[in-house]
């Protein structure tokens, strides 16, 4: 049976290829029905073939579709183990509800078949990404994720900022993919082969430290492009242009996650780098910190959305860094649930305000959108780590880990701790803002409940969030248990909780620290809307104004210098060149061309006289 | 020495017979052409007027030879010599009879037995176009440059289909040497149900015989393809300037060309000078052999000569038409087909 | 002795022949030249045993390429006397000085190297039989490449004769002027 | 006693001098193909007679392609100056000079 996880890929495929010929023939629902239908069936797909290793019983194997490049020993093959299992059932399954939400959401879109025809494209790029048995196979997917981003981001490209923003994904993801890219050239040339094998297996013999801790690094640049890590991350926000849907499923629970899984794939290196692996947690803590504060601040709501998310991976990379493989892709896992919630739930609320995105403009939603309210409530527990919802479980088993690392690690624990206590805050502040007090409704707008094809995924999602953290609790840790055979193999080694007592005090220090962010925020945003101005709130709205650093010290120059380049030496020196090249021919050719004089006879004595000399030539020399 | 003594008899005994012929030829077809119209013909110098063509000859002799004014006398004198030569020199290739032995010597009863003989007679019959051309240039007048380039087009168009009516000839007899190709014609049929007494010839050629046939007759410029010189539109076309002995030599020409056509057709297609041979020796290789060959050769002058009483004159267009887009194509397509049986004959079937 | 006696009386006809091609005013005497010369060559062909290529040579270049030549010259009218003065400049002086020049350096690097051989080849070299043999042993490939290339020439041919009578892009004032 | 392939030789540097000559002296364009024809068949000459000095038979094939690529050469030459003709109604190749620099 899990010899057919091409199958998986093959459906998704045949949807995008389908909708790419024929979308606009096929009409507005059928495209989006077709899309979904085909997602549906790769989940099912994947679900029987995972259930060899939820029940403990499965082996890791490699299928092997076709040789790509035989010269490099590069195969087109599938990896199916525990890990991309998991991350396959994340993506197809995120995928399917997103699809079935969309075809309400994209709803009278002139573009409707095109949407899914992205849309399933993405899909089958996440697949080959997370399916792929070795880098070469995961780094098309990488790239292809970057591309349907790209598309997705800038769907809407007759708004300028739509179009920008996408722009500045592809832009920015491409500075990551050049890291990843060399990463995969050291891998390459100390190898031998881009197999993931191949490479783990004798890695501990081939890498030398140094090397291991450049690879691992390069790695890093990589995968902070694509999860949006802290100097990479300003790409994020500004993609939230694309739609909703596009959003929860791409900016939110599946692309984004990318680089975790690049990490946790590639932990036999890590191991090998401790460096590497704690500038990887630093990088993850840091902007977790760094993201959060500025979600405070946002005023859209699906911006404080991206921060958050943005600060979540931080968590993942911070559990990655910790080697709590594990604990961080269980994050990965039900934040994949819940924070695609959220965004849905802000689509759904967007959709009901008449495309209004700013919270100011919200309020009193609460019993206008019953259904929406209610998840996203769940939604808005997870995170903040209220258990017994899905958010805690796995948040409090990276803070957990990162704690039993002890020595410089509880600082990082700190800033974990920390963060909680932000994301309860800005969290409810976000929930204060929509859905109570009194309506702040522009006029003319009407709120009502979404259509059963938006809030159908909702319920769905909000029954994910609120239970899919007993996958792994500390009595019971069937997640962990699942994904061994993945480490297993590489001997790789997990960082666990503690024992004893320790965790029963973390967990209720962080619960404490949820709970006074949400009495914060309860506080401050329950009653009427607080003024939010100053210099203070100025800078954290803007994000510290971090894009205009860039653009400044990166962006600026960079155009100066194209300017110097393309009017001063291109213009001037190589326009030169070829001028000068061309000046020259035509005086020389001036000089030549009376010998043209038209007349075949002169040809002929100019021919004859060639004869001649040549005669001449060959006799001087003595014979013919 | 024996050679050169040997080749100068042949040559004067070639030419005499051509002359000699076509005094003949020239009787023959006035006394035929005038039966079938219902006319006597010559009937005054000998008997049955049988001297006429010899009194027209000393006539023409005698006569004084007008030159116009605008002629270029050069070429305008080669022309009637250019026309005769080709028609003597074909002659000299084709065998008139069996070869025999003269003491220790085998005389071919040919000029010369040549192995490239089918691709001469072809070359000196092209040069034969060279004396309708300048004729008619040299004339330095519109009617005789007309009928040249009339002559010439048609000349050059059936010679085409004329070298391609022999390709199968070759093919089936192997040879390109006349000597060879009468030879092969002696086998008998290679089938069980005819006598084995019955010489084959290249009876299996008649599409081959057929087209080259007509190609001849457009060749020599005889009737239906006489559009050198047609009265009606170009007076008398490329001669129409000449007279006298010059006129008389263009005239021989011709009608050795018809004689050559005609011989060249025996010997191709109708087993030369075979023939069903008896009695003694000297009968046997001296006599029958060249009778037979006379016989079946005038019996094919003949035939130019009851086509030209009973075929009307083409119109030019069809001419061309008729040459291009019939006569080649489907030689063309004979040539095919023949290569295949002959393969087939030669190999066997493809899947045998 | 009496090849001898053939090759120095061809050999002045053709030279005779190429000098009258060269030097006549009128190009149907040019051609008449020409033909002379090839008929030449043919004879020589003979000498030198090759029957074959004596009968190609007398049916393709005597036959078919001087009678093209003729009917040309005839058909667009230029079978006048034509002025022969030159005009441009050091023409005919440099002319004749690099054609005896041509002619001089050839002799002299034909006497540093005549091709030496074993003299008569036996009498069956030149027939048909030998020549296909070649041809179709060892040369069949190029055989075929000059088929190919005569049915493009004959295509073009009749292209061109075909595309420029339609639209008879003559200005009437050059028409038919000296026909 | 033959004639040896020196005389052949030196009779076929002749006629190719004078094909030459011709080249260069004559404007009228068949003419000056004509004189192309008498060269080629100078060439030919040598061909014939080196192969009968050479023993061997190639020279005669190299002739034959000779003929048949002059033959297609002159149908297309004779084809383009008719058609030069027709438009500009003169065979002398000095009134073709458009292509003077």
């Amino acid at each position: 049976m899990t010899d057919v996880i091409w199958l998986v890929v093959l459906f998704p495929l045949i949807g995008f290829l389908a909708l790419l010929f024929f979308g606009k023939r096929i009409g507005e629902p059928r495209a989006g029905y077709l899309g979904s239908a085909t997602v549906i069936v790769a989940f099912v797909l994947a679900l029987i073939a995972a259930f060899d290793f939820i029940g403990g019983e499965g082996e890791a194997h490699t299928v092997v579709l076709f040789e790509w490049m035989p010269s490099l020993g590069l195969d087109v093959a599938f990896l199916w183990d525990p890990l991309s299992a998991a991350m396959t059932l994340v993506v197809t399954g995120v995928g399917a509800l997103i699809h079935v939400y969309s075809i309400g959401y994209m709803h009278g879109d002139p573009r409707f078949g095109r949407f899914f025809t992205y849309l399933n494209l993405f899909i089958v790029s996440m697949l080959l990404l997370v399916l792929g048995d070795n880098f070469g196979v995961l780094f098309v997917g990488w790239e292809l994720v970057g591309l349907s981003s790209y598309l997705l981001i800038s769907f809407w490209f007759t708004k300028p900022s739509a179009a920008a923003a996408g722009k500045k994904a592809f832009v920015v993801n491409r500075v990551g993919d050049v890291g990843f890219l060399v990463a995969l050239m050291l891998i390459f040339s100390s190898f031998g082969s881009l197999a993931y094998g191949e490479v783990f297996e004798h890695a501990p013999e081939v890498l030398s430290g140094g090397m291991a801790t450049a690879v691992t690094l390069l790695l890093l640049i990589g995968a902070a492009g694509k999860s949006a890590q802290l100097p990479l991350y300003v790409w994020l926000p500004d993609a939230m242009e694309g739609p909703t849907p596009v959003s929860a499923l791409i900016h939110a629970a599946t692309m984004v996650t990318a680089g975790v899984y690049l990490v946790a794939r590639s932990g036999a290196l890590f191991e090998l780098a401790p460096t590497s692996a704690a500038i990887v947690a630093t990088v993850g803590a840091l902007t977790a910190l760094f993201a959060a504060t500025i979600a405070v601040g946002q005023k859209d709501i699906k911006r404080v959305l991206a921060y958050s998310t943005i600060s979540q991976l931080g968590y993942m990379f911070m559990a990655v860094g910790a080697a709590a493989y594990v604990a961080g892709v269980f994050h990965l896992v039900t934040h994949a649930f819940f924070k695609a919630l959220l965004f849905l739930g802000a689509g759904s609320v967007i959709h009901a305000m008449a495309d209004e995105q700013d919270m100011r403009k919200m309020g009193g939603l609460r019993s206008k959108m019953p259904i929406t309210f209610a998840t996203m409530a769940i939604a808005w527990l997870a995170i903040s780590g209220i258990p017994p919802l899905a958010g805690f479980w796995s948040k409090d088993e990276i803070l957990a880990v990162v704690f039993n690392r002890g020595g410089a690690w509880i600082a990082l624990w700190v800033i974990g701790l920390i963060t909680a206590g932000l994301t309860a805050f800005y969290m409810t502040r976000l929930m204060y803002m929509t859905f109570f007090g009194a309506p702040r409704w522009a006029d003319g707008v009407e709120p009502h409940e979404s259509p059963a094809l938006m809030t159908m995924p909702l319920v769905a999602l909000g029954v994910a969030s609120a239970f899919a953290g007993f996958i792994n609790t500390p009595w019971r840790l069937g997640f962990e248990h699942f994904l061994e055979p993945t480490f297993e193999r590489f001997e790789v080694h997990l960082a666990h909780p503690p024992d004893g007592i320790t965790p029963w005090i973390l967990a209720i220090v962080s619960v404490l620290v949820a709970l006074a962010g949400i009495a914060i925020g309860r506080r401050r945003y329950g009653g009427a809307m607080p003024a939010e101005t100053g210099l203070w709130w100025d800078r954290v709205e803007n994000g510290y104004y971090v894009d205009d650093v860039y653009g400044t010290t990166l962006v600026l120059p960079g155009k100066r210098a194209s300017q110097v380049m393309a009017f001063a030496f291109d213009a001037k020196i190589i326009d030169g060149i070829v001028n000068g090249t061309g000046t020259a021919v035509r005086a020389f050719s001036k000089a030549l061309r009376p010998l043209q004089t038209g007349l075949v006879r002169s040809y002929g004595v100019g021919i004859l006289a060639g004869a001649v000399g040549l005669l001449i030539w060959f006799l001087s020399r003595g014979g013919v | 020495m024996e050679v050169f003594i040997e080749a100068a008899i042949k040559s004067v005994i070639v030419f005499g017979l051509l002359l000699t012929v076509t005094i003949f030829l020239v009787w023959i077809e006035r006394k035929v052409v005038a039966d079938m119209q219902n006319r006597v013909g010559p009937n005054r110098a000998g008997p049955w007027g049988i001297l006429q063509t010899v009194a027209d000859g000393i006539k023409l002799i005698f006569k004084e030879p007008i030159t116009p004014r605008m002629v270029q006398f050069g070429l305008y004198l080669a022309a009637p010599i250019a026309a005769l030569i080709p028609a003597l020199l074909i002659f000299l290739v084709i065998p008139i009879g069996r070869p025999f032995t003269l003491g220790d010597r085998v005389i071919d009863m040919a000029g010369t037995d040549l192995n490239i003989a089918l691709l001469y007679i072809l070359g000196f019959s092209s040069m034969a176009v060279y004396a309708v051309v300048l004729a008619g240039w040299s004339s330095g007048s519109k009617y005789p440059l007309l009928g040249a380039v009339r002559a010439s087009a048609q000349m050059i168009s059936y010679e085409a289909a004329m070298g391609l009516a022999l390709v199968p000839v070759i093919i089936w007899t192997g040879s390109t040497s006349l000597t060879a190709i009468v030879t092969s014609q002696q086998a008998p049929f290679a089938v069980d149900w005819l006598p084995s007494w019955l010489p084959a010839w290249n009876l299996v050629l008649i599409p081959s015989f057929v087209i080259f046939f007509i190609a001849g007759v457009a060749e020599t410029n005889r009737a239906p393809f006489d559009l050198v010189e047609a009265e009606s539109e170009i007076v008398g076309g490329y001669h129409t300037e000449y007279s006298g002995f010059r006129f008389a030599m263009f005239f021989l020409a011709e009608y050795i060309n018809i004689f050559n056509i005609s011989a060249l057709t025996v010997t191709l297609f109708l087993g030369g000078w075979d023939g069903p041979f008896f009695g003694p020796h000297f009968l046997q290789f001296w006599l029958l052999p060249p009778l037979y060959f006379l016989a079946k050769t005038l019996a094919l002058v003949v035939v130019f000569v009851w086509i030209r009483a009973s075929v009307p004159r083409m119109r030019y267009d069809q001419l061309m038409s008729f040459g291009w887009k019939q006569l080649i194509p489907v030689s063309l397509a004979w040539i095919v087909l023949f290569s295949v049986f002959q393969a087939i004959r030669q190999f066997g079937m493809p899947w045998a | 002795m009496g090849e001898w006696i053939v090759f120095v009386i061809f050999a002045i006809a053709s030279v005779a022949g190429g000098l009258a091609m060269v030097s006549a005013r009128n190009p149907v005497y040019s051609a008449m030249g020409l033909l002379l010369t090839m008929f030449s060559m043919a004879v020589f062909y003979v000498l030198n045993l090759a029957h074959f290529v004596a009968a190609i040579q007398l049916l393709i270049y005597a036959g078919a390429v001087m009678t093209l030549f003729l009917f040309v010259i005839m058909l667009i009218g230029v079978d006048k006397a034509e002025d022969t003065t030159e005009q441009i400049p050091l023409q005919r002086p440099i002319a004749g000085l690099l054609g005896v020049g041509l002619l001089v350096l050839v002799l002299l690097a034909g006497r540093a190297a005549w091709v030496t051989g074993r003299g008569a080849i036996p009498q069956e070299t030149g027939t048909i039989e030998a020549i296909s043999d070649e041809f179709f042993a060892n040369w069949i490939l190029p055989f075929e490449a000059t088929a190919i290339l005569l049915t493009i020439a004959a295509v073009a041919t009749i292209a061109m004769a075909q595309f420029l009578m339609k639209p008879r892009a003559v200005p009437a004032d050059s028409d038919e002027v000296a026909a | 006693m033959s004639v040896g392939p020196a005389w052949y030789m030196a009779l076929a540097a002749v006629l190719f001098g004078i094909g030459a000559l011709g080249i260069l002296t004559r404007r009228n364009a068949l003419v000056m193909f004509m004189s192309i024809e008498l060269m080629l068949n100078a060439v030919n000459l040598t061909f014939v007679a080196a192969s009968r000095a050479l023993g061997g038979i190639e020279g005669q094939v190299a002739v034959l392609f000779v003929m048949v690529v002059a033959a297609a050469e002159v149908t297309v030459g004779l084809a383009i100056i008719v058609a030069v003709f027709r438009r500009r109604a003169t065979a002398s190749v000095d009134e073709l000079a458009e292509l003077a620099g």
